[in-house]
Formats: structure tokens, C-alpha cells, sequence
């Protein structure tokens, strides 16, 4: 009883935190090349909006999927046009496409709040889901779920071990060194940070094809702030970053988990549990004390620092104009 | 390869950086491009290498014209080029940075990469670890990084922007064999510097550009007087030194150590006295910039006590070194004593006055007096971006308090031409006079010698012992920089 | 049919949360078009999300201004959370008439002239449910989705807990004891990111801890979205919305039905005592249309059936309705204690009215917060 | 030639209004509305009669607060998000001495507006703290803080400051007659909050141009390494501008407790911080301009609830309005940059 009630709560993690994941992956990629998208948090609103709209239009959740993939895409190519070919400041156009979207998907969304629609197919993995324990956790879901894990495992692929991911780092990191090396700096910003768009849009249909079925009013709000910071907890790499997001899906379980059995506790403690948190977290990464810990231990200093500390792209908001 | 320039111009802005350059590179050649600050050294590298677009002109390679629109093109044609500051990835390793740009398959191959990578580098008798990541490496090894990147990219011409500036001598000698080697196996190599000794040791050919034109170009051996003529226009006499007679004692360093996560220096002592000018020597990273930071009161003490006109300062706010009579000019004009976006007037009107209200009238007469007295070229309204470098400088002397006690400067006159430093350095003397000691760095060792009146050299952390600039001649002072006693 | 006039008659209808949330609003909005359609020259003007998240800045009294600009006579505030502010324009505007949903003000004297109270005596058919939900479960662990914390909420959360220890002693022989009945409150009527808990995630949390049924108590839908969604991965789960007839529709396969309200034919009663001028303050708490409780042109409240039941599931239930019609069952019966273990109803004795409406604590047996 | 030129700055400058009614029209026929009709309402529901239009200036109130306020934090670089948690902490603060204090109204009212102040300056100088010491970027911490402020408010309104009769969303109890601002007319808007307002734009306008802390200000906002070497303190100034604005935002939501709902809301910060902050963008920082964009975006925020009233549309166009111009404001400006430069290389 005890442990179905672990694993299946470990399931639901892992599905109700495959939005974050994607969102997480897809913000680590476009900060990687060195654009931050701020918008995440009306992106996904959007996206959800037009994914379930889409889809309960043409009865297809993969078409509903795509549409949102292109609605994340167009934001943030608005984010790329206007930072990198205008000189315009990326956190303000992000902070008012974050405005902007939400509203958008509130008035376009009308139509669609709370009406019954498609919703991705229950997709046990045949032979996996039978593994004792993970079986459950991890291969009892939908399609959508098992492309988070792709996301993370090809995102991780793609930063260690490809030529392309190479070069999205070095643009990222240094971009006139990139520069120097025969990459097309800004075009090389332009592909990532829509690519990580649409990852944002994927994570938008996630929740209203996946997650949260269907449309509601301001559907998935919160989400978006929740993923910007799960990328700086989880320093910019892929593994850690969906590790932050299982993390926060978890927490999230525990305090309604938690709820009855402290009635005393204010729930609104609950409630802002998870924000909290995040300013904890943050508060945790970029304590100066781990900037000193090779100092204080010697030994083991600098792996506890690798895996406490992330450090920001280099290249992060800054422009690149060759000559 | 055979290379050959024809006419080359660019202009920025007013600026004319090259006007009409023509030049020839033959194949298996060291060429040297001499010339002083300005002169439109690198803006010639850098059209050559792609990094930049010319205004007009052509390019030859092996009598057929080319023309690159980045430096890859360059690379593919092969022509690579070394910057002045290594144009490399330091939040990536070694080999990653090797790998970017060569390999073009979708799966990266870091074992066929290291490979070729440690060849290289045997060859060459470099001793670079593909693992650890770049921003570990010292300057000159950073450069060997470029180096055999770039020779594995197939590069035929090889440009080397000042080179020599940051690295060790026993670094330096193995680059001198390097190039002597490279240009033996037909690699046409472009050595660009203003410094006539390594000129001399390494090329066959100079050019010496002046104000981007092409002054003059000579067969080895050369004679030094003609290359100081063709670069200059003039000769330099050293003028001697005016005695003066120094004060009491103002800084002391007893014991001081100051840490960084990079860089322990420790057991620094240090005593100067009014008037003094100490110069500190020292490849950059070798603590000599936390020295200065320690005793302007920007980096605290690790150990030891600093005390300033016998004021125990040790570990106090830095603005008590400020009302003491400290004040620290950084190197990173724009970067750390500026404001980018501020005009003069109103950096006068931050330094000057403390009433809550500011009197802007007040503002612009001071910085309009200021201006003229430093021979800005500029207008109280001239937002200091604007400033060409040695205006730069000009304007933050301007502004530093006229009674000063101790004033640290960070290479006070990186990137100047020769006029201006000048004139920053008699405008520094006349300080003195007035009881100002003097702390500075530099990387120019003419300038080490021909200003302090003792020198401090700093290598790896370690700081020596204060030694009487009359007795050390820039050559000895290399030496000493790069970890040899004479 | 009855109205003699077809003069033109404007309402006003301000709504807490979306007229198409298929819940509490939608199910005023329904009714008031109903209305719409039964009282001649009857016209209704809604504004709906008036709540202090969705709408910043808009308060009750410039929509209350603006309805009345627009000609409405009468305007219906249909959220406990209007109790306040529909008194302090009520007082404004002494010549409108205000019907104030679920508050009581009019019955304890704060409430100006001009504002009654209605409500539906919403409790029989969260026993119905109830009741559906102890014939279902065979975890025997009921879980509920509460709001936010209040008498109301309380007394209809506890409303369910009694008609499922009813049911579950009654029809399927068992102890009542053995029932396990958790309320978890996510803090307000509907989800509002960063103030409530997420309903979709409570909801999946109670079923993770073992419950099989989850009855709604909030004014959306994420009980019975969750539980489709789980139903399709082939667990056995159930769900049992709330507010809104046509709630079972996201996902009837798994609806053990809907206790709902039937607001048309109050709307019809306001507006018709508007015309014909005998609109007076009241407080009152409509019983069902025994007779029918599904009856949309009588009942204030109903239970549509839905087809997760089996039929003999629905004759139980429908046996259960017709023992509390015939008020063979009384609801609050005593022994009943407050979950600190007071008495509050003695053994043999029937809650008065008063003391179901301002029910102080969950009962005893159930789990969850009181306060 | 210098007319050509005059002429096609001025479609330039026009162009973000064009842009954005040309989009929210499309939207609005996507939506089967008609635009003109819905632009009507908008205005209509704003400038009908007087009371509309002093609705208009009651939303003004705390807009003007909270961009003078962030005038402040932008001027020192630094982007205050917490703006909505600092009116909130006002509107705490304000509540807790109204609760606690038994006042008569000469007294009360200064009280509340100081204790809204120091509310939303603590709150501030929270954000701050976790800026300056503990490197938690301000956009993130004040976030945080902005719902950590919301739920604080709601564990009062439905625990210890809950009503008599039952906690709901609609608030604590209205507040005694000797806490509230005295009304013009029978209108909603109150003269001691605009006059407030008034005075803090004014003073934020005269700060930042001449005084030398705004001066201060500017330069860590600019070069924030060069003003510490420069012997300005900038963690205390960083600090002092996070609890300027912070109090500026106190106060708002402190007239907002006092002087429109009387009584403490959930959400009493009613999403003016956010609003705000696009009035400052829109502004690039200058003052003088903030009266005009606060009233145009306080006449959208008036008129807009009248689209749902009377069309059946939805308000959130209002949001959308106010979102598109500031983003087609902000490419309008970059493509005006690029066509400058453009011209420059061909003359130059
Ligand atoms: N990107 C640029 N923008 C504006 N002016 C420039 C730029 N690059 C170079 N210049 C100007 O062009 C002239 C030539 O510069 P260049 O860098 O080629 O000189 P250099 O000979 O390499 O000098 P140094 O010995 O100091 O490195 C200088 O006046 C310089 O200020
Ligand atoms: N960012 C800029 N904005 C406007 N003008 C600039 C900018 N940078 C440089 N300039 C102008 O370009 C010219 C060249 O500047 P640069 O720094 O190259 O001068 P320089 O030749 O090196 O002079 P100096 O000997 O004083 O260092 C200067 O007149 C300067 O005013
Ligand atoms: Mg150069
Ligand atoms: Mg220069």
C-alpha cells in the first residue's frame, strides 16, 4: 500500500513534470546559444491554447502538437528578430510577450474553455512497463511523456557529443570566437532559440493535451516562471535541469500529500510552497560560498562545486554584429 | 603560398586605419608588420584573415584574387590569424576548442581528434592537456592551442597579432622555434608587433605601416635606427630622469597576502614613500593587479597589514582608502572607470561636491575648465563612449581629486600612441612633484624603466624584492618576468 | 406564461467565474437564459471572472454601475464572495434590486431592503452523491475536492460523508467505520495559479493515495478530467462532479453523476415577483422538487444520473432520493459530532436549519482541515 | 529633403499605434466582432460621464505610483518585478495598523499611508537583499516574492483577519469610516491619493534629474563596477532604490486598501505592478512622459470590462492593446535604429 502509493506518486511526477521538462530543455537551449526567452510563462499559455484548440478543431493531437510547436517557435523568433536584428533589450520584449500571450490566449481561447476534447492516447510501453517499480513510473504514460525523455537524452546528446551542439555552446559562450571558426553567429541564434521555442510550444500542448486536459482560463500560469528558473537551478544543463524539474513536479505532490495530515498548517504555506522554493534554490546556486568551496576543501572543492554551481553562458544577452 | 596586397583601404568613421597598403608575402617567409599604436597593423591582419571587410583594394592569392566574407572563408583559402587576445572558447576545453569548426560530421570524433591533437602538439613540443578547460591555460598556451588549431585547418599563412605580449620568455623562445620551423616547412608567416628586437630576431622582411600607410619596407639584417625612423618619423632621446627628493613613508605592506580561487600571493612587502613611482613588472595573472586592487582597498587581505600615512587600513571599506587620498585608474577605461551613456559634465557632477541638489551650472564650469586644462577633445556634453582612447584616459585623470597621496594606475597608457602617453606620463611626473606617490603596471618594459624609480617584479605569485630601476635594463627585467634571475 | 406584460425587463448577472466554466457560473448562466426565454421581454447582462485575480481592479460596484447605465432593474451576485460589496452598492442603489446567491445577510438584518438571499439546499444531493460514491468504491477511500474553506463548504462536504456512510451501511452491508472519506481544500472555489493548489494535481494526489471515487466540491472540472484521464491508463477510478448538469459530459463513462443546480426557475420566481411588484427581502433556502428533483422547470437542485452507475446502482439511488423525499431519512440525525470529537447534534435529535447552515467543523470520521 | 525626412520620422513614431490597431482589429474580426464598435466601448466606457472618467483617475493613482517607483529601480539598472508584492506588503501593513490601532480619522488616515510606505519598503529591500547579497537576480527573487505576498494575504483574509461571518475571497471586514479617504463628490476618486501621486511623480522627476543620489543612481544603473570604483556605495544604494520604489508601491496599495476597496483583497495589487512596468518601458525612462502613457493605459483598463458587458467580448483586448503597443513600440524603435544606421554607412 505504501509503496503504491510512492509509485504512484512518482508516476504522476513524472507526468505532470514532463511540461517543465520541456520547457526547462527548451529554455537551457536558447540561453545556451545565448538568447534568453522570457516569455515562457505566456509561450506556454498560448501554446496550450492553440494545441487544444487546434486539436479539438481537427481531431488530431498531433496536429494540435505542431500548431504549438510553431506557436512557441513565432514568439520566440519575435524575441530573436527583435534582440538580434533590432538591438532591442530581450528582457523587455520577453516580459511583454509573457503580458502579451497571456492575454491572447484568454480572448482566442473563449471558445474552447472547458469543452471536452482530444487528449493523447494511454501508451503503456509493451515489456517495459513490467520492470518492477520503474516499470510503472516511467513506461505507463503517453507519448507525449516518453518525448520528454527524448528531449532530455537527445538534448544532452546533441551538447556533449555533436558538432552542432559544439558550435551552439561556442556561439553561446564566445560568440566572436564562434565567429572566428566559420559559424554563422546569428543565424546559429536564430535556429536554437526557435528551435527552443517550439520545445516551450511542446511544453504548452503537454499540459492541455497531456497534464491539464483542455483549455481553461489562464490555463498553466506560473509554469513559465517555475521553468525560468529550473534552467538556472539546473546550470544550464539538460540532465540537471529536468532533474529540477521532476524536483519541483515532487514538492508539488508532497504538499497536497502533506495537507491532510497537517491540518494546523495555513494552507496558503502550501501554496506558495513552490515559489518559495525557487527563490531557495537560486538563493542556494549562486551562494558565494560555493565560488570559494575549492578553497575550503581542496579534495573535493571543485567536483561539489561543478555540481552545485552553474555558471551562465558567457555569451548570454550579449549581441554579436560581425564587422 | 603567395600573397600579395594591393591597395588596400578601410576607414572607420573619420578614422582612414588603412590607406592604400600594398604588400607582398612570399611563400615560406617570415614577413614582419611594424608600426606604432594605431598605425593599422591589425586592421591589415584582420582583412587579411576575413575578420573584417575591406573598403576597397584587392587580395591575391597565388596571383588570383579573392575576396572573404569571414574568416572562415579565409581559413578554407588558407590564411588563419592568431589575435592579440586568443580568440578562443575558455568556458570549453582544450579539445572541444580544437574540434570546433574542423570537424563536420554530425557526431563529434574526440578520439581521432585528440589524436591529432597530441601530434601536433609533440611536434611542436607543446605540452597541452585536451582535457582541461581553456580559461586554466596560460596565455601562451592558449596561443599553442590556436596555433596547431589552426595548422590542423591546413592553414598555408599564418598571422600572429603581437604575439609576445603576456607570454613567458622560455614560452616566447619556443614560439620563435615554432614559427623558424613552420616557415622551413613553407608556411608564409605574418608577424605583427612594435617591438624591433623580436622584429629583428625572427623576420627576413619588415613592413613598417604609419598611419596606415605603408612607410617602408626592409630586407634583414636590419638597422634598428631605420626601422625607428620609418615607424616614428623621428628619433627618441631618453630624457633623463628629474631628481627628486622623496617624502616620508605613505604605503606599507607588511606581511600582506591577498587570494583569489586563481591565485595565492603572499609575504608582500612593500614600503613607498611620498613622490615614489614603483613600477610592477610581471606577465598579466601574476598578482601584480591584486597587489594594485590591495592597496587601493578594492580586494581585502587575506593576511598581513597594509597601512596608508600611517593609518592601519588593513581590511577597511575602500572608502576610507578614497577620503585617505587613494585613488586606483583601471586599465578597462569603459569597462571600470567610466560610465558608458554619462556624459563628461555629469561624471564631474557625481565626483565633485557632496549637496544633495546638484548645481549644474557648477557641473559645466568644472568640466569645461577640466577639459581644457586635459586637452579632452570633447564637450561637457560628449557622452565618454564617444572619447577616443587616449581621450578616454585623459578625461579620468581629469578627474581624479587634485590632492592625491597615492594614485595606482593600471597600464596607464595600453593602446596609447606614443604623444599621448607622453603626455600622460609628464602630466603623472608633475603629480609626483607634488608628493603624489605613484603605483603602475605595465607591460611595457621601456616604460617600466623609463619611469620608476624602483620596479617590482611579479611571476607566478611570487612577488620580488624592490630593485632601483637604474640598475635594471628592460632586457634583465624580461628575465626576471619570466621566472629567471640575472 | 405567466407574465402579463412583455414589457422589456433588463437583468443583471455577475458571475465569479467563467460563464463556461461547466460549473457554478455556467450553471447561472444557464439559468438566467432559461428565464430568458420563460419571462417575456426578460434580457439578461452578464459579466462573468469578477474576482479579484482575473478581473484586477474591477469591483462590483462599477459593474453594478455600469448594468444599471445599461436599464437593469434587478441584478443577481452569484458568489458567496459578493455577500459584502452587493450590501454596499445595494445601499447605492436603494431602487435595484439585488438577489444575492448562497449569502445569508438578509436573514441576520445587515443586508439593506433592497437584497434577498436565495440559495438551493444544495446538501441532498451531495448525500445522493454521497451515497453514489459508497456504492461504487471499492477501495472504500472517498475522496473530496474541496474549495476553500467555510459553513457552506463544510456543510457539504459533511452532507456527502453522511449520505456515503448511509449508503454504504444500507445497501452494500458494510460498516461505515471502515469508510475512509479525505477532503483536501485547494483553497479557493477555482484554480488561480500562485493562490490555490493546482485541483489537477490534488486531484491525481488523492487518487494516488488510494481513493477511487472523488466527489468535486469546487466550481470547475479537473475532478472528473483526472479521473478520465486515469480511467484510460485502465485504473478503476470514478469521479463525481459538481454544480453543472451537463458536467458528466467531459467524461460520462466514468460520471457516477452530477448533483447540480437547476438555477432557472428561481431566476424566473425574481423576475417575475419584479414585474408584477411583490419583490420583497427574504432569505431563502429552496428544498428540491421532491416529486422530481430533475424537473428544470421546479427543482432548485438535481441529480443527473450518470453512466458509470450500473442499474442496480441506480435503483439504490434512486431508492435513497426517494427515503429522503419521504424524509424517512433525515440528513443531520443525531449522534452527530464535530470532527474535534464535541457533540453537536445529540442522539435522536434533528439538525435545525441554522445548524446545518452554519455547520462549525467537518464531522467526525472525515479527514481534512476544519479551519 | 529635411521634409521628407520630418515626414517619415513621424510615420515612424505613429507607426506602433497604427500597427497595434491594425492587430487587435484582425483579432477582433477573427473574433467576429466589429473593431470599430469595440474601440467605441472602450473609449465610451471611459469617458461617458464624470464618474467614468474619475474611475479613470482612480487607476491612474497607483499606476502613477508604481511607475515613479520603478523609475527609480530602472534608473539603477535594475528590473524591480516585485512590484505587485510591494503594494501588497503596503496593503498589509496599511490594514494591520487600521485593525490594530483605534484611531480617529486625522489620525488614522497619515498613519496608513506611512505604514503602507514602510510595508512595501520592506518588501522592497527584500527583493534588494536577495539582489545585492544573495545574487538571486531581481526578476526571479521579486517574482517570488509576489506570490509569497499574495498567499501572506490570503492566510490573513482566511485566518486571523477573516470576517465574523466566514472567510471568503471578497476580503477582510470593510474597514472602520475612520480609515477611509474622503470621497469627491459621488464619485470613486479621492483628492489626498491624486495628490499624492501628483507629488510622486514630480519628485521622482526632479530626483532623477537633479539630484545627486538620482544622479548616483544613473551611474550604477550604467556602469555599476565604475560607480563603486567612483566611491559610490552601490549594494546601499541598490537597497535604497529597491525601498524607494518599494514605498512608492506601499503607498499605492495602501490607497488602494484605504481609498478604493476599503478593506484588504486578495490581489489588492490588481496587476498594476505589471501594468507599470510596461508604462515605464514605454516611457524609456523619462517621467515626463509617464502621466500621458499611465492615462492612456488607465482609460484601456477603465473602458475595456465594457467590451464583455456589452459585447460579449472579452476584456482581455484590453491587455492586449495595452501588451501590442508596447512591443510594436519597442521593433518600431529598433527598425528606426537599423534604417538610421543604414543610412549612415551609405552617406558615411
Ligand atoms: N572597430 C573599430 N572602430 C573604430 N575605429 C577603429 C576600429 N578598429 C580600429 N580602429 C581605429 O583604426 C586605427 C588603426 O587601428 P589598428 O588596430 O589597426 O592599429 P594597430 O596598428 O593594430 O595598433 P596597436 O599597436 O595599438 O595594436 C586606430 O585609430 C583605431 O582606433
Ligand atoms: N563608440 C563610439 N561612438 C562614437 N564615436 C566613436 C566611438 N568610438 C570611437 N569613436 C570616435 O572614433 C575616433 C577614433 O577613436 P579611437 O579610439 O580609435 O582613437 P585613436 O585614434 O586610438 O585615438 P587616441 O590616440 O586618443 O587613442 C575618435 O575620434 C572617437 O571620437
Ligand atoms: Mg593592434
Ligand atoms: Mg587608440
Amino acid at each position: 500500500m505504501a509503496e503504491s502509493l510512492v509509485v504512484q506518486t512518482l508516476a504522476s511526477v513524472v507526468a505532470a513534470s514532463s511540461p517543465l521538462v520541456f520547457a526547462g530543455i527548451g529554455e537551457t537551449i536558447s540561453e545556451k546559444v545565448g538568447v534568453t526567452n522570457l516569455s515562457l510563462d505566456g509561450s506556454i499559455m498560448l501554446a496550450a491554447m492553440t494545441g487544444f484548440a487546434l486539436a479539438s478543431l481537427s481531431g488530431s493531437v498531433w496536429v494540435g502538437i505542431v500548431g504549438a510547436m510553431v506557436v512557441g517557435a513565432l514568439i520566440a523568433l519575435i524575441i530573436a528578430v527583435s534582440n538580434i536584428s533590432l538591438r532591442q533589450d530581450q528582457v523587455a520584449v520577453g516580459f511583454v510577450l509573457t503580458l502579451l500571450c497571456a492575454d491572447l490566449s484568454s480572448f482566442i481561447g473563449k471558445p474552447f474553455v472547458r469543452i471536452p476534447g482530444p487528449s493523447m492516447a494511454h501508451m503503456p510501453i509493451p515489456g517495459l512497463v513490467q520492470i518492477p517499480i520503474l516499470g510503472p513510473i516511467f513506461f505507463n504514460h503517453d507519448m507525449l511523456v516518453y518525448l520528454s525523455y527524448v528531449a532530455i537524452a537527445l538534448t544532452s546528446i546533441l551538447f556533449k557529443h555533436t558538432q552542432p551542439g559544439l558550435k551552439l555552446r561556442a556561439v553561446g559562450e564566445r560568440p566572436e570566437a564562434a565567429f572566428a571558426r566559420g559559424i554563422n553567429v546569428n543565424r546559429c541564434r536564430y535556429l536554437y532559440t526557435m528551435l527552443g521555442g517550439a520545445l516551450v510550444g511542446l511544453a504548452g500542448a503537454t499540459y492541455s493535451l497531456s497534464v491539464k486536459l483542455g483549455w481553461s482560463y489562464r490555463h498553466t500560469a506560473g509554469f513559465g516562471w517555475i521553468a525560468l528558473a529550473i534552467v538556472i537551478f539546473g546550470g544550464w544543463n539538460p540532465l540537471r535541469v529536468a532533474f529540477g524539474a521532476y524536483l519541483f513536479g515532487a514538492l508539488g505532490s508532497l504538499a497536497s500529500i502533506l495537507q491532510p495530515s497537517f491540518p494546523n498548517v495555513p494552507t496558503q504555506v502550501f501554496q506558495a510552497a513552490p515559489f518559495a522554493l525557487m527563490i531557495l534554490t537560486l538563493l542556494l546556486v549562486n551562494a558565494e560560498f560555493i565560488e570559494r568551496l575549492p578553497l575550503y576543501m581542496p579534495k573535493f572543492g571543485n567536483a561539489l562545486q561543478r555540481i552545485l554551481q552553474g555558471k551562465p553562458p558567457a555569451g548570454l544577452g550579449k549581441r554579436f554584429e560581425s564587422d | 603560398m603567395h600573397i600579395e596586397l594591393q591597395n588596400i583601404h578601410k576607414s572607420f568613421g573619420t578614422v582612414h586605419a588603412n590607406a592604400g597598403i600594398s604588400l607582398e608575402i612570399r611563400e615560406g617567409t617570415i614577413q614582419g608588420l611594424l608600426g606604432e599604436n594605431g598605425a593599422g597593423k591589425t586592421t591589415l591582419a584582420k582583412i587579411l584573415s576575413g575578420y573584417q571587410r575591406m573598403d576597397s583594394g584587392n587580395i591575391l592569392i597565388d596571383h588570383k584574387p579573392v575576396s572573404f566574407g569571414s574568416p572562415a572563408e579565409a581559413i578554407r583559402a588558407g590564411i588563419g590569424m592568431l589575435h592579440q587576445d586568443a580568440l578562443d572558447i575558455p568556458a570549453l576545453d582544450v579539445l572541444d576548442n580544437f574540434m570546433l569548426g574542423s570537424d563536420t560530421s554530425l557526431f563529434l570524433s574526440p578520439r581521432q581528434a585528440k589524436l591529432k591533437l597530441l601530434d601536433l602538439c609533440q611536434r611542436f613540443g607543446f605540452a597541452l592537456d585536451p582535457n582541461t578547460s581553456v580559461n586554466k591555460l596560460t596565455v601562451g598556451e592558449r596561443q599553442q592551442l590556436e596555433i596547431v588549431r589552426l595548422l590542423a585547418l591546413g592553414v598555408r599563412v599564418m598571422i600572429l597579432d603581437e604575439p609576445t605580449t603576456g607570454i613567458s620568455s622560455p614560452q616566447k623562445v619556443l614560439l620563435f622555434r615554432t614559427l623558424h620551423r613552420l616557415a622551413s616547412e613553407g608556411i608564409s608567416i605574418i608577424f605583427v608587433s612594435h617591438k624591433l628586437d623580436e622584429i629583428e630576431q625572427l623576420c627576413s622582411e619588415v613592413t613598417v605601416l604609419r598611419q596606415g600607410t605603408v612607410a617602408g619596407s626592409v630586407q634583414s639584417p636590419f638597422s634598428t635606427s631605420e626601422l625607428v625612423m620609418l615607424m616614428f618619423g623621428q628619433q627618441f632621446s631618453v630624457s633623463p630622469r628629474p631628481g627628486i627628493t622623496l617624502g616620508e613613508p605613505l604605503l606599507e605592506l607588511d606581511d600582506a597576502a591577498v587570494s583569489s580561487y586563481r591565485l595565492n600571493v603572499a609575504h608582500m612587502n612593500l614600503s613607498v614613500r611620498a613622490g615614489e613611482v614603483i613600477g610592477l613588472a610581471g606577465l598579466e595573472g601574476s598578482g601584480q593587479q591584486m597587489l594594485m586592487r590591495a592597496c587601493a582597498g578594492i580586494t581585502p587581505l587575506a593576511h598581513g597589514k597594509i597601512s596608508i600615512h600611517n593609518h592601519d587600513l588593513t581590511n577597511r571599506p575602500y572608502q576610507e582608502f578614497l577620503q585617505l587620498g587613494v585613488s586606483f585608474v583601471p586599465a578597462a577605461r569603459l569597462e571600470e572607470g567610466l560610465l558608458p551613456g554619462m556624459t563628461l559634465k555629469e561624471h564631474f557632477a557625481l565626483l565633485n561636491g557632496s549637496e544633495f541638489v546638484i548645481n549644474w551650472r557648477q557641473a559645466e564650469e568644472i568640466a569645461q575648465r577640466q577639459i581644457s586644462e586635459y586637452n579632452v577633445v570633447g564637450t561637457p556634453d560628449t557622452l565618454v563612449q564617444s572619447l577616443s582612447g587616449g581621450n578616454q584616459q585623459r578625461a579620468l585623470l581629469a578627474m581624479l581629486r587634485p590632492e592625491l597621496r597615492l594614485l595606482i594606475l593600471e597600464h596607464p597608457t595600453r593602446g596609447l600612441d606614443i604623444g599621448s602617453s607622453r603626455w600622460i606620463w609628464e602630466h603623472l611626473l608633475k603629480r609626483r612633484e607634488q608628493g603624489t606617490a605613484i603605483l603602475f603596471t605595465s607591460t611595457d618594459l621601456d616604460e617600466l624603466v623609463e619611469y620608476s624609480d624602483r620596479i617590482v617584479v611579479f611571476s607566478s605569485g611570487i612577488m620580488s624584492a624592490p630593485v632601483d630601476a637604474r640598475q635594471v635594463s628592460s632586457e634583465s627585467l624580461g628575465y626576471m618576468i619570466g621566472g629567471k634571475s640575472t | 406564461k405567466t407574465s402579463q406584460s412583455t414589457e422589456a425587463l433588463k437583468f443583471g448577472v455577475v458571475l465569479v467565474g467563467p460563464y463556461n466554466d461547466h460549473g457554478w457560473s455556467q450553471a447561472h448562466y444557464e439559468g438566467a437564459q432559461y428565464a430568458e426565454t420563460k419571462v417575456s421581454g426578460a434580457s439578461m447582462i452578464y459579466l462573468d471572472k469578477l474576482n479579484s485575480s482575473d478581473r484586477q481592479g474591477t469591483t462590483l460596484e462599477q459593474v453594478v454601475e455600469d448594468m444599471v447605465a445599461q436599464g437593469a432593474k434587478i441584478i443577481f451576485t452569484t458568489s458567496d464572495d459578493f455577500q459584502a460589496d452587493t450590501d454596499t452598492v445595494a445601499a447605492k442603489y436603494p431602487d435595484i434590486k439585488f438577489v444575492m446567491v448562497s449569502g445569508d445577510h438578509a436573514k441576520t438584518g445587515v443586508a439593506p431592503s433592497n437584497v434577498t438571499n436565495v440559495m438551493g439546499k444544495m446538501e441532498y444531493m451531495k448525500a445522493v452523491a454521497g451515497c453514489a460514491a459508497a456504492l461504487k468504491t471499492e477501495s472504500k477511500s472517498i475522496a473530496y475536492l474541496g474549495p476553500l474553506i467555510n459553513s457552506e463548504t463544510r456543510r457539504l462536504a459533511s452532507s456527502a460523508y453522511l449520505g456515503a456512510r448511509d449508503c454504504y451501511e444500507q445497501y452494500r452491508g458494510g460498516d461505515p467505520n471502515e469508510l475512509k472519506f479525505t477532503v483536501n481544500w485547494i483553497g479557493f472555489w477555482f484554480n488561480i495559479p500562485g493562490v490555490t493548489l493546482d485541483p489537477t494535481q490534488v486531484s491525481n494526489d488523492l487518487f494516488n493515495q488510494g481513493a477511487d471515487v472523488i466527489l468535486s466540491g469546487i466550481d470547475t472540472t479537473e475532478a472528473i478530467v483526472v479521473a478520465g484521464q486515469r480511467a484510460d491508463k485502465g485504473e478503476k477510478v470514478w469521479a463525481i462532479p459538481y454544480d453543472y448538469v451537463g458536467a458528466c459530459d467531459l467524461k460520462p463513462e466514468i460520471c457516477l453523476g452530477t448533483p447540480y443546480f437547476n438555477w432557472g426557475p428561481t431566476y424566473v420566481k425574481y423576475l417575475e415577483a419584479y414585474k408584477n411588484g411583490s419583490f420583497k427581502q427574504d432569505f431563502v433556502w429552496n428544498d428540491p422538487d421532491w416529486k422530481n428533483i430533475n424537473d428544470r422547470d421546479t427543482s432548485a437542485v438535481g441529480y443527473a444520473m450518470g453512466d458509470g452507475l450500473s442499474d442496480a446502482d441506480k435503483k439504490n439511488l434512486e431508492d435513497y432520493i426517494s427515503k429522503l423525499a419521504s424524509g424517512e431519512i433525515k440528513l443531520f440525525t443525531g449522534p452527530i459530532n464535530l470532527q474535534d470529537g464535541t457533540v453537536y447534534v445529540a442522539d435522536g435529535q434533528v439538525a435545525t436549519d441554522d445548524q446545518i447552515w452554519n455547520l462549525p467543523q467537518l464531522l467526525e470520521g472525515m479527514q481534512g482541515a476544519s479551519q | 529633403m529635411k521634409l521628407r525626412e520630418r515626414l517619415s520620422a513621424c510615420a515612424l513614431s505613429a507607426a506602433p499605434f497604427v500597427l497595434t490597431f491594425v492587430f487587435c482589429s484582425l483579432i477582433l474580426l477573427l473574433a467576429g466582432a466589429n473593431p470599430f464598435a469595440a474601440f467605441s466601448q472602450i473609449i465610451s466606457g471611459a469617458f461617458e460621464n464624470y464618474r467614468k472618467i474619475a474611475d479613470v483617475i482612480v487607476a491612474m493613482v497607483p499606476l502613477l505610483l508604481c511607475a515613479s517607483g520603478m523609475l527609480i529601480t530602472f534608473a539603477a539598472g535594475l528590473w524591480n518585478i516585485g512590484v505587485e508584492g510591494q503594494m501588497i506588503a503596503g496593503a498589509i501593513a496599511t490594514t494591520a495598523v487600521v485593525r490594530l490601532l483605534p484611531l480617529p480619522a486625522g489620525w488614522m488616515l497619515p498613519l496608513t499611508v506611512l505604514a503602507g510606505m514602510l510595508g512595501g519598503a520592506v518588501w522592497g529591500l527584500l527583493a534588494g537583499l536577495m539582489r545585492t547579497y544573495g545574487k538571486v537576480n531581481e526578476i526571479f527573487g521579486g517574482l517570488g516574492l509576489n506570490y509569497i505576498a499574495t498567499a501572506l494575504t490570503n492566510y490573513l483574509i482566511f485566518g486571523p483577519w477573516k470576517p465574523a461571518d466566514g472567510a471568503t475571497m471578497s476580503g477582510t471586514d470593510p474597514f472602520p469610516a475612520n480609515a477611509w479617504m474622503p470621497v469627491i463628490g459621488d464619485t470613486r476618486a479621492s483628492l489626498p491619493p491624486i495628490i499624492m501621486a501628483v507629488l510622486a511623480v514630480l519628485c521622482v522627476y526632479l530626483l532623477l534629474r537633479n539630484t545627486r543620489w538620482g544622479l548616483r543612481l544613473k551611474a550604477i544603473g550604467m556602469n555599476r563596477l565604475a560607480a563603486e570604483r567612483m566611491g559610490i556605495n552601490t549594494k546601499a544604494n541598490m537597497l535604497l532604490a529597491f525601498a524607494a520604489c518599494g514605498a512608492l508601491a506601499g503607498l499605492a496599495g495602501s490607497l488602494q486598501a484605504t481609498a478604493v476597496y476599503y478593506r484588504l483583497i486578495p490581489s489588492i495589487s490588481g496587476g498594476y505592478g505589471y501594468l507599470a512596468q510596461l508604462i515605464v518601458l514605454l516611457s524609456l525612462l523619462r517621467a515626463e512622459w509617464v502621466p500621458f502613457i499611465v492615462f492612456f493605459f488607465a482609460v484601456i483598463h477603465v473602458g475595456s470590462p465594457r467590451l464583455e458587458l456589452r459585447l460579449q467580448l472579452d476584456s482581455s483586448l484590453g491587455g492586449i492593446l495595452q501588451g501590442t503597443i508596447v512591443l510594436f513600440f519597442l521593433l518600431m524603435r529598433g527598425i528606426r535604429e537599423v534604417v538610421k544606421r543604414r543610412q549612415e554607412r551609405i552617406n558615411g
